[in-house]
């Protein structure tokens, strides 16, 4: 309960690059030091729409990239969807606009010290941390396999990049427009087996969450996921953000998603708590 | 001649106005990684209750213009085990403490006075009647005159000592400053004002409302004019009481809004959400307002826009 | 099917739910050069008291974060002559009517009826309690049930025939469902939700209220959850009162918050300054949006967000 | 009572071009064919902050300069002072960017039907609706002199182009930066009778038009002004842009100077007013 990440600074960030790629846009910012203090999992918190704005919260995005380039210079990578006022005013930002950005946020994905066979799964801009994971864990001998699932075809990031950088690559779309016809979940279990998987790592929707960790508890094989709740701050001052969470003795607690995550083990979170609070949580 | 920043609420004494706002400032750690929180007039500590309480289902949040709506709902561990953990680790922080509390009755209001009145190193204690009574159909203890003068009075009663009680008074009333007044002869020795507006976000999608609580408290610079205004009347009824104000301050300028309205320090809510050093820079912009228009201490700008034309 | 976009507020029937806000369209000459006024719902006309009023001095207004404060203090030329001059100009055109009156007693709604009683061409007179009471130090009617309802009685008593009433309420209140079911017991046909919120903004140059009313009414998007709770609230206690609501709507989204909240028609105020065709705006898109997510009838979304989990 | 500007439309507005120019920015815009409406004196009402703006008002400038080039194509030049977040975003706008633009609004400078001799007064950018006023009062075969006056140098706009365009250009300044030491007030009475001026035209801060006021009813010459009261819609709707002005039988009104104004008649205007109703107002 006390993961405050000790790195994070807040920064005047350069935007370097911004480039549409299918239904997303990746940007690249310049951040300094803080870039090489970025681990796959973790995410920045963004002031979006500039001095009058009217949206007076962050906007948290899942760090796609971060490159150390030395001596203070480094760049942090992101995957952002225009949606609403904050991400579309963020995806308007030309090059050589300044944000005011927080990084490194959050916890990150544990990486096994055996090289373990690892299954990653993104569904959207879910993808986006997966791929500095996947370097990671390569890197440590690690086989990784990928699945990246979407609404339709514009809306898997970066399909290339995931087939070179994986050993296999599974693309699954609502509407059968790339890929396997169906949900990521549709095609899990067969994966876990044929690919004799140990660990699975995931992000994106909470309902595809919660159907991965289902599918994970059912195999018994461990499940790390990057959850996506409301958040009003990013920083752990504004408790906007909890889920419902059992700790080691049992106890559920509502815990907060910007500082006891992103990353969490699935197995530990009451996914079926919409709007409710689940029974038994500790003061409720 | 040096400016005078300090300020005083009730018998307690602070360097400088500027305060965290309860609810808005985690327990003081996650803001301490981005400045000394000795820097700071007081932290001002979440509501606690007398038992851990879980807090309200998600979502617990929705972005309105300039604003936002909460329902956290007091999630917290309970009195026992922030005084056991938060508290001793403000203290040996160095930093001021304004100890917020609430109840869901006029009895947890009186345990959690006698809870406190033993602590050392607490400067204030804030106390939140903006809360649902549970032995009154819900109703908040600030809404009616005879619910808020028992919570404080209860809290007076039990006390003891010197610790000095700031009553946190909802704008959700007809009359502020009755309330206020209630208040104060019930034993407060100063107000907090504002707390948040009562609102609601209905999402479009769901065509339902937003937060899983329903209603939320709105905060940000939207309510900053009800907050003036609030501050505004209660000190033109109570000159002599110290009011801490809040809501919706982002800058040196809104503080001094505030100031000049009549309020003799100053909480920073939602705008920490945006900018985890907007209390600092509140701080710096506001002691060079106050140096550059000639005042030579924060006290002489407390209701200065009270004066006659 | 087609879709049915018509609405009523007591016995009157709008061909559409989108209004102009009282004291937000001028006389309708000012904003008929940018759209035929046969396009609204209604318009809705400033409060017109019995006297010729010359208003509050300037500065009347002030931009506060996603909404403005206003205190035109009621400026207008008296029933006599905008019965004379503004509402045969308005029938001239087409458009359907709702005149809006205030007064400062009870005796003045009494008498604004009268003069009202017999004429022709009104679909509704929305009655703005919102306003400070002469007799009564000053305090605003809605503010308190007594002299709420004594004000509608007044309009009920000597309205005679079919005029709906609708009563403009203030959600500067402890509880303003309270205060709804007192008027509508009182008379009223149905609610007006809501009047501004009573704001300050304090001017850090002059160091005085930025207002030469010192006060004004919070307006705009800031206030919109606030309009939006006050609806849902009244609308759970009064499911069969039709609510003419407003506050801080600016698209069509906005409008279907109001509707599925309860509101059985929108009027657009503040969105209006910032742009003149913001009705029209609010208009086409609250259709589409009701239409896109299967609604046959604006009725059938009125109060949908209510509906059980 | 009813002199709304049937002209006024609503468009969407192309910046053509923006240059600082001293304390100001000269921006012109592509507005079509309404620039061929515009007359000296009207002002356009602009949406200022985009989309995700926290400023719900409306902005008025006074137009310096419109220009038809026929077919449909027409700019409207605005002289704009960086001062409050309406302003700072104006100006920080680029070159084909779009702006919400409503122009013509309000009156117009009065013109006189023979050829007189004009003075006309600017203080800070109140002189950008005189350049235009000139050429129009000079086609009509009148003199014209000028004076401009500012706290400072760099405020004075455009003191080449008020050489050229008129008579004599006499500049004042609060800090003695640029022409004479003092108030544009302090010269007008020497210039008035040096000049043997008919007809005062003025465009400022308030105190200064109440000043001018003075001397030109001393004078007994007329006096026409663009008042400057802030203004929430522009469009007359709101009413809160009012001034008291006494009508031809002698009752003072509280007029809305986005309607009955900008430009009054002076001697008509009580100018003491200022957070108080003069006695004696209608409905007071
Ligand atoms: C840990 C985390 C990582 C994220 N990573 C990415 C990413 O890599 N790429 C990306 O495009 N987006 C990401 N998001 C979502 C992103 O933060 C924004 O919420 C999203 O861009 C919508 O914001 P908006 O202003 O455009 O929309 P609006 O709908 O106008 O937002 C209104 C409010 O709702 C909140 N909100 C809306 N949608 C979401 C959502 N899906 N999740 C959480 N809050 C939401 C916003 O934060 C904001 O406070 C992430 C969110 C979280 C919490
Ligand atoms: C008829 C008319 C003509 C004008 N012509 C020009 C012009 O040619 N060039 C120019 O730079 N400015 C002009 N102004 C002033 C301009 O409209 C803006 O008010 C000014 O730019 C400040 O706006 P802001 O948002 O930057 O400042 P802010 O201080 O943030 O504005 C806050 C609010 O106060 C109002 N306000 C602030 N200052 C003034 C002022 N001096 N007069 C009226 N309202 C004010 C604003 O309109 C806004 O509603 C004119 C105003 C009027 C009424
Ligand atoms: C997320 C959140 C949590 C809050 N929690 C509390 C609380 O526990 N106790 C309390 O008295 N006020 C609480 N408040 C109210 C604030 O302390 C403050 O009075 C209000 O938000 C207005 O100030 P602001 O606009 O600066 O946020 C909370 C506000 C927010 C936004
Ligand atoms: C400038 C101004 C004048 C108003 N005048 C009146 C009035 O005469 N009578 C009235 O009942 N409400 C009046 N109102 C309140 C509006 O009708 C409306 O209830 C309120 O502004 C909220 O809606 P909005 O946010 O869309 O403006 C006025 C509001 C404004 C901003
Ligand atoms: S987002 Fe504020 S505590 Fe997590
Ligand atoms: S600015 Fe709205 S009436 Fe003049």
């Amino acid at each position: 309960m006390n993961k405050i990440n000790r790195n994070a600074r807040q920064v005047s960030a350069q935007i370097v690059s911004n480039k549409k790629v299918g239904a997303y846009h990746h940007m690249v910012f310049n951040v300094g030091e803080i870039a090489a203090l970025c681990k796959p999992g973790n995410f920045v918190a963004i002031s979006v729409g500039g001095e009058n704005s009217s949206m007076v919260l962050r906007r948290a995005f899942a760090i796609y990239r971060a490159v150390d380039r030395g001596a203070g210079n480094g760049l942090i990578e992101l995957v952002v969807a225009p949606h609403g006022g904050g991400s579309r005013w963020l995806t308007s930002c030309g090059v050589d606009d300044v944000v005011d950005l927080i990084a490194p946020l959050g916890t990150a994905f544990g990486i096994p010290s055996e090289p373990v066979r690892a299954l990653l799964v993104g569904g959207g801009y879910g993808s986006a941390p997966l791929f500095g994971l996947s370097e990671v864990l390569k890197a440590r001998g690690c086989r990784v396999d990928m699945v990246l699932g979407a609404s339709s075809a514009a809306k898997i990031y970066a399909p290339l990049e995931g087939k070179r950088s994986v050993s296999s690559l599974t693309i699954t779309t609502d509407d059968g427009s790339a890929g396997v016809l169906g949900k990521v979940s549709d095609v899990l279990t067969d994966l876990i087996d044929s690919n004799s998987i140990d660990i699975v790592y995931s992000c994106g929707p909470m309902g595809m969450l919660a159907a991965i960790t289902e599918i994970a508890n059912a195999k018994g094989i461990m499940h790390q996921c990057a959850v996506e709740e409301s958040m009003a701050c990013g920083i752990g001052v504004c408790m906007t953000c909890v889920i419902p969470v059992r700790d080691s003795s049992g106890v559920i607690k509502m815990l907060r998603s910007c500082i006891d995550g992103p990353v969490m083990d699935g197995a530990n979170v009451i996914w079926d708590s919409k709007r409710k609070i689940p029974e038994g949580t500790w003061g409720a | 001649m040096t400016f005078d920043f300090s300020t005083s609420l009730g018998q307690a004494r602070f360097d400088n106005p500027i305060f965290t706002a309860s609810g808005c400032a985690g327990s003081g750690k996650e803001l301490a990684q981005f400045f000394p929180l000795t820097e700071l007039g007081a932290v001002v500590t979440k509501s606690i209750m007398v038992k851990a309480r879980s807090g309200r289902a998600t979502p617990r949040m929705a972005e309105t213009p300039s604003g936002m709506l909460n329902s956290i709902g007091l999630q917290g561990p309970g009195i026992d085990i922030f005084l056991e953990n938060d508290v001793p680790w403000l203290i040996s922080q160095g930093a001021k403490i304004v100890v917020s509390i609430a109840g869901e009755s006029v009895d947890d209001y009186a345990v959690l006075a006698r809870k406190m009145r033993s602590v050392s190193g607490i400067s204030a204690l804030e106390v939140n009647i903006s809360c649902p009574n549970v032995e009154n159909r819900g109703q908040v203890f600030a809404c009616d005159p005879v619910t808020a003068r028992a919570a404080i009075e209860a809290v007076r009663r039990n006390i003891g000592g010197e610790l000095p009680i700031i009553a946190k008074l909802t704008p959700d009333v007809t009359d502020i400053s009755a309330i206020a007044e209630e208040v104060v002869s019930a034993g407060a020795d100063s107000l907090a004002l504002i707390n948040t507006v009562l609102g609601m976000v209905i999402d479009t999608e769901t065509l339902r409302p937003r937060l899983a609580g329903k209603t939320g408290g709105l905060s940000g610079p939207a309510i900053r004019p009800i907050a003036v205004r609030a501050i505004y009347q209660v000190h033109a009824r109570l000159p002599h009481v110290r009011i801490l104000g809040m809501g919706g301050v982002t800058n040196g300028n809104d503080a001094l809004q505030l100031i000049l309205a009549g309020a003799s320090a100053v909480s920073v809510g939602t705008a920490t959400f945006g900018n985890p050093t907007a209390v600092m820079k509140v701080k710096s912009e506001l002691q060079n307002l106050l140096v550059a228009k000639g005042f030579n201490s924060l006290h002489e700008a407390v209701g200065y826009a009270h004066r006659a034309e």
